[in-house]
């Protein structure tokens, strides 16, 4: 059951230059999923619409979310300033999530790249088999690396070459010359398209989390569509929503 | 307290319906609100066959609002007919259908299909979608293309046809009067404004379509306005619309002379917002001592 | 780095304007910036004789705006010359004055006693107030009428004029093209767009005249497509304005294909935008390393 | 020299229902004369206008304006909220204020009805002369009479009758039966109709404090006028504006 409701801040930093993470109290965390979103609401007049934003964690006992964002604009950089006790309005929860059934036992890849990284925390977190994660970064600015290691082995890849491989995850699949059955992801769009090949050429699954310029959130106003291989079960043309048919789908089912 | 409206014959418990191409078909924010609740729900646009709509990105915000250029993806008048009416017609709330097409003959299949379905309470003629380049905006910015689509579609339909009107007019009042002469029920007004948002950053469009409709309660005063001009000179019912976002926005639409009002693009920013707003002008009426909601309808004064 | 730009020959220092009706002749806000900083100063509007303008209440809030209804209040032509022209000449900028008239007689009159005052560089003229039902507004929202009083006003005019297009029409690019053919040297667009706010509690209208003209941030997406629009259909220069607040606003016009810019009723709200909007598209010249202004004119891209 | 600038919020309190007493502080406050009035900023995008506000106070060493106001909408309703140490943007100061001259060792009637009553405070402070105090309440929530007190004989009336004279403050004139040289007011319009009769009937000069819708609030826009028996100075009809020329006009100057 989706809601709007009004979430309190537990606590909030900086993790990276202009990455935040922020803890947020709501009933939602009973039922997240690793890959869902909620959609948090500006409270400035000028900036209506919910920010979509990737459920990083949710704790333990299941009353909180994490969620880890980058300062893009107006809504996120108030967002950042946000401290513990403040109450903010969200939507949720949103999407469809991974597909755990997917990889479980098997030899899986989970990636991130960039401001896709957070995702897959949860995932990670809630996913059985054997994992290898790869994170992208810009440069040396690691953020959520450490929380990840106690969930599988971590590989690095970094543009500037400041931290791990130098280049994408993509470059460091091929110098860990690990091979994978399933494939989890999430990060910008040339990244996903590379895994989308990848997957294809080793004859793989690969689920990848898409991003689109969002209103509703809910399914509602179809603008965060992506094209589809079949025509898609609810709209009958070839377009998926991607709020709510997503944010993840099996590569092979899009044409991104 | 009596809160209902009739509109061109037709009953609504409460004057509160959804802005067409934001409320889908009910099911989505069926999960928000009891659809049980509302006056009619409008539902998204269809056409005789399935349209892909436009590219991403389709929507971006703007200042107190957003632009829109879905291009009226739908499912088609065959796939809406087999799922959306049965799921709408377990719910205790009227039934709009909005109408959408790139010919004469496009509207008047679909029209004619619907006129087959009692469910259907009224049709929503959409003839004023800023982002669909073939037909709908032509017959929708013309007076005497909107006189003939409507003469024509008020033939075939079984049901009471709503003229939904496009604010990017010089003259809203000449598109009603040729809409009303025409035939038409009811007006629906205002649909979205032509609007466009450049990234300056990285220089260019913020929509593929380069053009999107705008909403939001950015449009607000615009849309009372026209409502206003309109309710002057027609005499046929209108449903007013246009950034409205609680029950005192509604209620400034009926003080402009509508009969009734929809909620749009603020059911993104709110879902409950359709529900709040019966609440709230149920509220109102309390407070004032408005026995019967239609003493409200333009009674605004100097 | 070059801020400067050519307007139908008049060189300004750099894109940045006040709307007319927002700055006054500029005695006001002098306190808060320095005029000399200022690509121009364009002035209230001015008729022949002194304008009363309308009944109080003429001003209104409105959600990311305003709407106002001042009816073109003004000392007249002869006051104006002697008092607001020699307060402007103090500075180094370039003097643009609006002028209002309710005939093309009017009109004429006061374009021919503006013509022998040299410091004048341009002149704009308004028709296109919603606020006045005798002419002004009749000349700006019919092709023809548009036609008409520009080519009389081009014939007395000693300097370039600026029509002033309103935003209350159906298709922005055919008034364009009027005014371009009749021999207007530059557009200035939007001006307001008519809306209106009812008081649901006293059941009023909030303004005095029932309609004003609506400006601010909430406009701004409407009237970068109407400017957008317009510099693909003309090749005289245009004036971009509609809620610019900051310099990010003013880049998007210019991008969209103005070539100048005018910072209106978000004056009333930051008395010091203008200067902010100078120093802030000197900083996005610097580090997007745009080095003429004018590359940036009509530069975003599919 | 008008200027927009921080203030920082020195205290609030709520004085009656919906009555509040804020002190801010500002380099404004150095020069600023009692019947002027500054616009504070709402800081929500939806609301972009100052709202003029009259200066009640100035404190002693000229450093912080007192402000008291009613919630009458969005704008007003969030400046409720504020809280010491918040700033807030303010435009001032505005206009002209009551002349002291004119009053200067007279008898003189200062008289505020309703939230017209702030603005008499630092005028009664100011003004040396023979004061009377005549203030105007809907009801017993007697806000800022005690402020009064130390600076004139305070007169109050009630519209309930419950404190002072029931009626208007003119009613408590006549119950007084006190008369002026001079009259200060600020008040409803009703009430400053009645004063200019008064001053005409008895033949004294009465300064009045106007309100309008204002845009602006510094004399550019041309929202706030009000009729003038003369052709006004500076627009060369017979409108004068009330935020610059005013918002104090001799009462017999203005067509109210």
């Amino acid at each position: 059951m989706k809601e709007k409701s009004m979430a309190c801040v537990l606590s909030q930093a900086e993790l990276a230059p202009g990455i935040f993470d922020l803890w947020l109290q709501t009933g939602m965390a009973a039922n997240a999923k690793p890959g869902q979103f909620i959609g948090v609401y500006p409270k400035n007049a000028s900036t209506l619409l919910p920010r979509p934003i990737s459920i990083c964690e949710v704790n333990e006992d299941k009353t909180a979310l994490r969620i880890v964002y980058r300062v893009a604009g107006a809504g996120t950089a108030e967002f950042s300033g946000l401290k513990e006790g403040d109450r903010v309005a969200i939507l949720g929860t949103l999407g469809n999530g991974f597909p755990l059934e997917a990889g479980k036992g098997k030899k899986c890849f989970l990636m991130g790249g960039g401001i896709g990284v957070p995702p897959i925390l949860q995932l990670s977190k809630e996913l059985a088999a054997e994992k290898s994660i790869f994170l992208g970064y810009r440069d040396g600015a690691l953020f959520l690396k450490e929380d990840f290691e106690k969930y599988g082995n971590v590989f690095v890849a970094t543009e500037d070459g400041s931290n791990g491989t130098k280049g994408n995850v993509m470059d460091a699949i091929a110098a860990s010359g690990l091979e994978a059955d399933v494939i989890y992801a999430c990060g910008p769009m040339p990244m996903l398209r590379a895994i989308k090949r990848y997957a294809q050429e080793k004859g793989i699954q690969a689920y990848i989390s898409l991003e689109e310029h969002m209103a509703c959130g809910v399914g509602a106003c179809l603008g965060c569509v992506v094209k589809t291989k079949e025509v898609d079960h609810h709209s009958h043309v070839h377009n998926a929503r991607i709020c709510t048919d997503g944010p993840v789908f099996e590569a092979k089912e899009v044409e991104i | 307290m009596n809160t209902e409206v009739n509109l061109a014959g037709i009953t609504l418990k409460n004057p509160v319906m959804t802005g067409s191409g934001t409320f889908g078909s009910g099911m989505e924010y069926g999960e928000f609100v009891d659809l049980n609740c509302l006056g009619a729900v409008v539902t998204k646009g269809v056409a005789n066959v399935p349209w892909p709509g436009n590219p991403t990105p389709r929507v971006a915000e703007v200042y107190g609002g957003m632009l829109n250029a879905i291009g009226l993806q739908n499912p088609g008048i065959d796939v809406f007919m087999e799922r959306d009416i049965p799921f709408l017609k377990q719910y205790d709330t009227k039934i709009i259908v909005n109408v959408c097409g790139k010919s004469v003959e496009d509207y008047l299949e679909v029209v004619d299909k619907l006129g087959e379905e009692p469910a259907v309470a009224m049709l929503e003629i959409n003839v004023s979608c800023p982002n669909v380049k073939e037909g709908a905006i032509a017959f929708g910015q013309k007076a005497d293309a909107l006189y003939n689509i409507t003469s024509q579609i008020k033939k075939h339909a079984k049901q009471p046809i709503i003229m939904k009107l496009s604010p990017n007019v010089t003259d809203i009042t000449e598109m009603a009067r040729a809409a009303e002469a025409a035939g038409a029920d009811a007006l629906s007004l205002i649909n979205t404004i032509t609007g466009m948002k450049i990234d300056i950053h990285r220089r260019k469009f913020a929509l593929a379509n380069k053009t999107g409709g705008m909403s939001g309660p950015a449009i607000k005063p615009i849309a009372v306005r026209m409502v206003y001009q309109t309710a002057q000179a027609v005499k046929i019912p209108i449903i007013g619309m246009g950034g409205i976002a609680d029950a005192e926005d509604a209620i400034e639409f009926l003080l402009a002379g509508a009969t009734a009002v929809s909620v749009g693009a603020m059911n993104f920013v709110n879902p409950y917002a359709t529900v709040e707003v019966i609440k709230g002008i149920e509220d109102y009426m309390s407070k004032y001592n408005v026995e019967k909601l239609t003493d409200l309808i333009g009674a605004v004064r100097e």
